[in-house]
């Protein structure tokens, strides 16, 4: 670290090495493209890992962050900050060639603050349409719903996306088609039963075949991070539920331990065993479903069902715990809401005998069937390289040879107490993630078995105060939530609403990345993919 | 090209694991099955104590509840669930005091997020498990909490508050 | 034919009677008229009963399959569930849809009900309950049958869905290479038993059933029917022309009310046609169990009048294909053609082969004892 | 008298459709009009207790190339496209060419109609015809069979190289 610091000193002294828990860099925008590329071919240890790329409204600038971080050892971080005090035409530089993960976050980032990226080869709005009046993450952002009235009529759609790059000449505003002039285009989504929510994936097909894909989402985008800045911190917690509903409680959990950690609150032992078992809990009915939903979309309605039974009980255990099965409401900042009920650890080991015994029915049922081989061995392969290069985290990151469980490399609550094993596989294909899936249900299981009979006494919650002011400063926190890393970032200002937040979803990575692994694959399969890929629209859309 | 060997083995092979896989439909055809009738099953319907369905205030046999109108349910509320209308009343020894007039609840925008049981000082208010909330009007989803002609109860329960509400079981 | 076992609950009874009332009382043109009156009728009401029965049927022991318990409100144990979905439909709003090729997107649905109808009036019920017997049953049945597809085809292009259009396209691939498999199997058959009349091959099916009878090959080719039939009706795994985890619902997709009832109801006629043929052609179809010289057993064995063995075959078969059906994911195009021009139609030319030997050898059931 | 009517109806079906299967514009609708009228004349073998022709034309013709026929429009054609008329030249040649046609048909018939056919009493059974396709005998088939699967099979070997080409 000292050594990179060192040679970053000596290379851009520009850079300006700002004080701050994490490794902090502050550079001007025109250097930035170079500053990063320097750090994405770092010999030692190349911060090759995006992590999250965060807009945000500073009152006179609009600046980006961006974490950087090394695949191979992602407690590793660098953050770097660059910004432009031209709020009329904000243009920064894009990095889009070095992380393909940047393109969405760029598109969404220019969508909420109008800060557009020279060179991102498709500079369309996320999550926003194009005639969207206003940019809504600014500060100065005109909330008056007459500007952005709600319309009833159907607009068509236009395949064109503006773009900015630069030439030997000098900036050139480009307008480009997305599809040539006689594909045969078929819209799925955004009303679809495949699509896992209202997602819409403009297909060009060559007669089954899929050539091209492109992303359109936010058909469900509620403003999460707009709405988080006018509430308080234990009300914004209300809304983590409804991101990923299906990681319900990790999302929260995230949101809890950040704010606990910037306000240095303590959290009981107790809460922080409830708090392991539920999350493992949640990962399991979130993998699941995802098995399940994964069997449906290769056409096998009654694997689908037997998915759904066995959640159930998991859902049972929640509603006893906690009076919710999906929206679970459990974590609060300090701790739990509820402590467990009395007969928790009864249900809970009957839960992981049946499990185990239900993961080897799905074994003979599904896992080896010829159909099903066909339909998933070798087919949407994500390989090493590029699955880092779209931050794809969770499952199906680990499927592709990337060891990325944030429970591993950065434990919290009890990850570092207990014993397990990350799964990985190296083939990343539709197989390799449906597999991994089922081993982590296997992981998840044992690691409740070892907390659950030690479940200390004591307080479920800290005491916090009435109104949560969090002192000045950045704070984030990664979490493993069933579909990947799951990040929170707040920009405190002393307030008791945070001044930015931000939630680095998981499922968006998994969705920027179905165009590349669908290329030249079946229609048929287009859906497989998606479902082995398990992305929820909610989390996208935020 | 396969050889013709792997031709056979991969016949037969994937002719065992549908067979394997037709085995576990079979096993299951005879099995117990696991859907609930509701609502035949209404009388033996077990809904988990503390799932919330609706928010409630307790009244006892004097139709007396504990809210004082102090607001701060309304306050914690993230999406305006709750109003809290006070009214002055003055009391006898001529001083003015701030009385529940109504409670106003609207589960239609509710999100059970539970803050408001949290934060409230005087334990008012509590969540039930009555689930059956369906209407045909939204209109029916605004409600008022507190029962007509009921008052403030004199005195504070004896019993210390505890920061999380452990529901009673419902009888 | 032997007449020698007392059969009280037979069909022919009640025809023979008709038919000499009838003869006795009216002039041969009118009696003959009102009887093919009579025919038609009995088969449209068997048709529309049969699939009612057929979709109550499918959904019960889908649910069983499934962990559930399928309908269940409508009558005891959800019998009349049909009932009410058949008046819904009925009722239903034909929505018409803009920008289609009217002409066509009306016909197409009547392209599926008459093949369908054509295919089930060839189908021997019962002793004598047999609407359609030429020389050439067989054939008759593979050529009116494919006159469905058709409407798949029209119904699919003239929707002007891209998703319907798909569906079609799978549709007529699909149709097209598996009817070569169930053709070929059948006339595996044709060479066992020297004849392609229903009525002939059940006869020969008396004492022995063609699946016993032609042994090893006859098993085969019973195969390889049962998943070419399933393939022709397009149901799962096979289901890719509505495949609805890609497709939506694939070519009937824009459909509504009564016309889309027409392809549901064809889809679960067509399942029964092909368990029919299958039971006709290798189980003996109305034929009891029977077995030469234990003369006390077959009489027992004819208390059962012949339509229930018949229905109890077919139902067997039905069971079997949607026990297939709930228990396997959807196979991709590919998947799809590869079974069959790899693995079917190979094995299937060997197996013709084979029985071609087996008649010529002597080495059939029949002829050994 | 039964059978007239029913012949009488299957004429009408057959000239009506004819016709609006040269006559309408849109390609598919042509193909579907001419399904009717393949359909028909199937009707009429029935009619004449053909039953192995019946079926055959049903198989092959409405079921075989009609098949591939509508697959061809599809591939190529969108709904609601229309096929431009003709130019006045070639439209007197194709009704020239078709009054020829049909001054020769009707000469044949009327030629042969005052002579008796008689129409088999039985059914020709299906082991007949095969003897016949596979004789070599006089009034058999074998020479032709084997020359039309060899047509064919160049035919797939061809389809085969078109479609590797690609």
């Amino acid at each position: 670290m000292e050594k990179l610091t060192n040679l970053i000193e000596k290379k851009f002294p520009n850079a300006l090495h700002v004080e701050s828990p994490k490794l902090t860099f502050s550079i001007d925008y025109k250097e930035l493209h170079a500053f990063i590329s320097f750090l994405h071919s770092y010999s030692e240890h190349p911060y090759d890992y995006l992590v999250y790329l965060i807009g945000n409204d500073e009152g006179e600038i609009l600046s980006v962050s961006y974490l950087l971080s090394c695949s191979t050892n992602p407690s590793l971080e660098i953050v770097v900050k660059t910004g432009t005090s031209d709020r009329e035409n904000p243009l920064l530089y894009s990095i889009t060639d070095l992380y393909e993960t940047a393109h969405l976050n760029e598109r969404e980032t220019y969508a909420m603050f109008g800060i557009r990226f020279i060179n991102n080869p498709d500079m369309r709005r996320f999550l926003l349409n194009d005639d969207w009046v206003g940019f809504p993450l600014r500060k100065d952002y005109n909330m008056d719903p007459a500007i952005n009235p709600v319309s009833i009529i159907s607009k068509d759609m236009v395949d064109t996306a503006p773009r900015i790059m630069e030439t030997p000449e000098g900036l050139k505003e480009e307008i480009i088609n997305i599809f040539e002039a006689d594909d045969y285009i078929i819209n799925i989504g955004p009303q679809h039963p495949s699509t896992h929510g209202v997602m819409h994936f403009r297909t060009a097909l060559d007669g089954e075949i899929v050539k091209k894909i492109d992303v359109h989402s936010g058909y469900i985008h509620r403003g999460i991070e707009k709405l988080s800045e006018n509430l308080t911190y234990p009300q914004i917690l209300h809304f983590t539920d409804r991101l990923d509903y299906l990681s319900a409680n990790i999302n929260r959990h995230g949101l809890c331990m950040c704010v606990e950690k910037a306000a240095d609150i303590e959290v009981p032992q107790r809460a922080q065993y409830i708090r392991t078992i539920m999350d493992e809990l949640t990962r399991m009915s979130s993998h699941l479903l995802a098995w399940s939903a994964q069997t449906n979309d290769l056409g096998a309605t009654t694997a689908f069902i037997y998915g759904m039974r066995e959640r159930e009980i998991i859902l049972d255990i929640f509603d006893k715990t906690c009076g919710g099965r999906l929206i679970m409401n459990q974590n609060v900042i300090g701790g739990v809401m509820f402590d467990i009920y009395a007969d928790f650890q009864k249900d809970v080991k009957a839960f992981i005998i049946y499990m185990r015994d239900k993961l080897k029915e799905y074994d003979r049922f599904f896992s080896h069937n010829v159909i099903a081989l066909g339909r998933m061995v070798k087919i949407g392969i994500l390989s090493k390289p590029d699955a880092i290069s779209y931050a794809v985290t969770g499952p199906a990151g680990r499927a592709s040879g990337w060891s990325c469980d944030v429970r591993k490399h950065q434990p919290y609550a009890l990850y570092d107490k207990v014993e397990f094993t990350e799964v990985t596989r190296s083939e990343g294909d539709s197989y390799a993630r449906y597999l991994n899936r089922l081993d982590e249900i296997e992981q998840s299981l044992h690691i409740i078995e070892q907390l659950i009979d030690n479940i200390p006494e004591g307080d479920y919650c800290a005491k916090t105060k009435a109104i949560i002011k969090l002192p000045v400063g950045e704070y984030y926190q990664n979490v493993e939530a069933g579909k990947g890393l799951f990040g929170v970032y707040i920009e405190s200002r002393g307030e008791k609403t945070p001044w930015r937040l931000k939630l680095r979803s998981p499922s968006l990575s998994l969705v920027s990345v179905m165009p590349l692994i669908c290329k030249n694959e079946k229609i048929s399969d287009f859906i497989g993919i998606g479902g082995s890929m398990d992305y929820v629209i909610p989390d996208i859309d935020r | 090209m396969r050889t013709f060997p792997e031709y056979i083995s991969d016949l037969f092979g994937g002719i065992k694991s549908l067979l394997t896989g037709l085995s576990v439909t079979w096993k299951e055809l005879w099995t117990k099955k696991v859907t609930q009738q509701y609502p035949e099953n209404r009388s033996t319907l077990v809904i988990s104590d503390r799932f919330r369905a609706e928010l409630v205030m307790p009244h006892d046999e004097n139709n007396e509840h504990a809210c004082t109108a102090c607001g701060i349910c309304q306050m914690n509320c993230p999406n305006g669930t709750i109003q809290v209308i006070p009214k002055m009343v003055e009391t006898e020894d001529g001083k003015k005091k701030k009385l529940l007039d109504r409670y106003v609840y609207d589960l239609g925008m509710c999100t059970f997020c539970n803050l408001c049981v949290l934060t409230c000082p005087s334990d008012a208010i509590k969540f039930t498990n009555q689930f059956e909330n369906a209407t045909f009007t939204r209109g029916k989803l605004v409600q008022q909490l507190n029962k007509e002609g009921s008052q403030l109860r004199a005195k504070k329960p004896a019993a210390p508050k505890t920061q999380i509400q452990t529901p009673p079981k419902e009888a | 034919m032997l007449q020698n076992y007392s059969q009280p609950l037979e069909f022919t009874n009640l025809t023979t009677w008709i038919d000499s009332t009838l003869g006795a009382n009216l002039p041969s043109f009118w009696s003959i008229a009102i009887e093919m009156v009579l025919v038609a009728v009995a088969l449209l009401a068997v048709y529309s009963l049969t699939a009612m029965i057929l979709i109550y049927v499918e959904r019960k022991i889908t649910a069983f399959f499934q962990a559930r318990i399928g309908p269940n409100r409508v009558g005891k144990y959800g019998i009349f569930q049909t009932v009410a979905d058949v008046i819904k439909i009925l009722l239903k709003e034909i929505i018409h849809v803009n920008k289609v090729d009217k002409f066509l997107f009306y016909a197409a649905p009547f392209f599926m009900i008459v093949a369908s109808m054509l295919t089930f009036g060839a189908i021997p019920f019962a002793q004598g309950l047999h609407a359609v017997d030429f020389n050439i049953g067989v054939f008759y049945v593979t050529a009116v049958s494919s006159l469905g597809i058709i409407g798949v085809l029209l119904a699919g292009w003239s929707s002007n869905n891209k998703y319907s259009m798909i569906g079609a396209m799978r549709s007529g691939a699909q149709f097209v290479s598996y009817e070569l498999s169930a053709g070929f199997a059948l006339m595996t058959m044709v060479v066992l038993t020297g004849t392609m009349q229903l009525s002939e091959m059940i006869e020969s099916q008396r004492f022995c059933w063609n699946i016993f009878n032609g042994h090893i090959s006859a098993i085969v080719a019973f195969i390889i029917y049962l998943i070419s039939g399933h393939a022709e009706t397009n149901r799962g795994p096979f289901d890719l022309p509505e495949a609805e985890s890609e497709l939506t619902a694939g070519y009937h997709t824009e459909y509504s009310g009564l016309q889309f009832g027409f392809f549901y109801l064809a889809e679960y006629l067509n399942m029964f046609i092909i368990a029919s043929i299958a039971a006709t052609v290798f189980l003996g179809g109305w034929m009891p169990l029977q077995v030469r010289g234990w003369d006390a057993f077959n009489q027992i064995m004819w208390y059962l009048p012949s339509y229930m063995w018949f229905t109890i075959k077919v139902f067997l078969l039905i069971f079997f294909s949607l026990w297939v059906r709930w228990s396997f994911p959807r196979l991709r195009i590919d998947q799809l053609l590869n079974l069959e021009w790899k693995y079917l139609l190979p094995i299937n030319l060997v197996n013709i082969l084979v029985m071609v030997l087996l008649v010529l050898a002597g080495w059939t059931l029949n002829d050994i004892f | 008298m039964a059978q007239q009517i029913i012949f009488y109806i299957l004429a009408i079906v057959i000239s009506v459709f004819s016709i609006m299967a040269v006559s309408s514009k849109r390609l598919i609708r042509s193909a579907t009009y001419l399904l009717f009228v393949l359909l028909a004349t199937a009707g009429l073998y029935i009619l004449l207790g053909y039953y192995y022709l019946f079926a055959v034309q049903t198989a092959v013709y409405a079921g075989g190339i009609m098949i591939l026929f509508i697959f061809a429009i599809l591939l190529t054609q969108k709904p609601g496209d229309k096929i431009a008329p003709e130019p006045m030249r070639q439209r007197l040649l194709a009704i020239a060419l078709s009054v020829i046609g049909l001054a020769f048909t009707a000469h044949i018939i009327m030629h042969n109609i005052n002579r008796v056919y008689t129409l088999m009493d039985t059914q020709i059974t299906t082991k007949h015809i095969g003897m016949t396709l596979m004789g070599t005998e006089k009034f058999q088939y074998l020479l032709p069979f084997e020359l039309i699967s060899v047509l064919l099979l160049a035919c797939i070997v061809g389809g085969i190289m078109i479609a590797r080409r690609r």
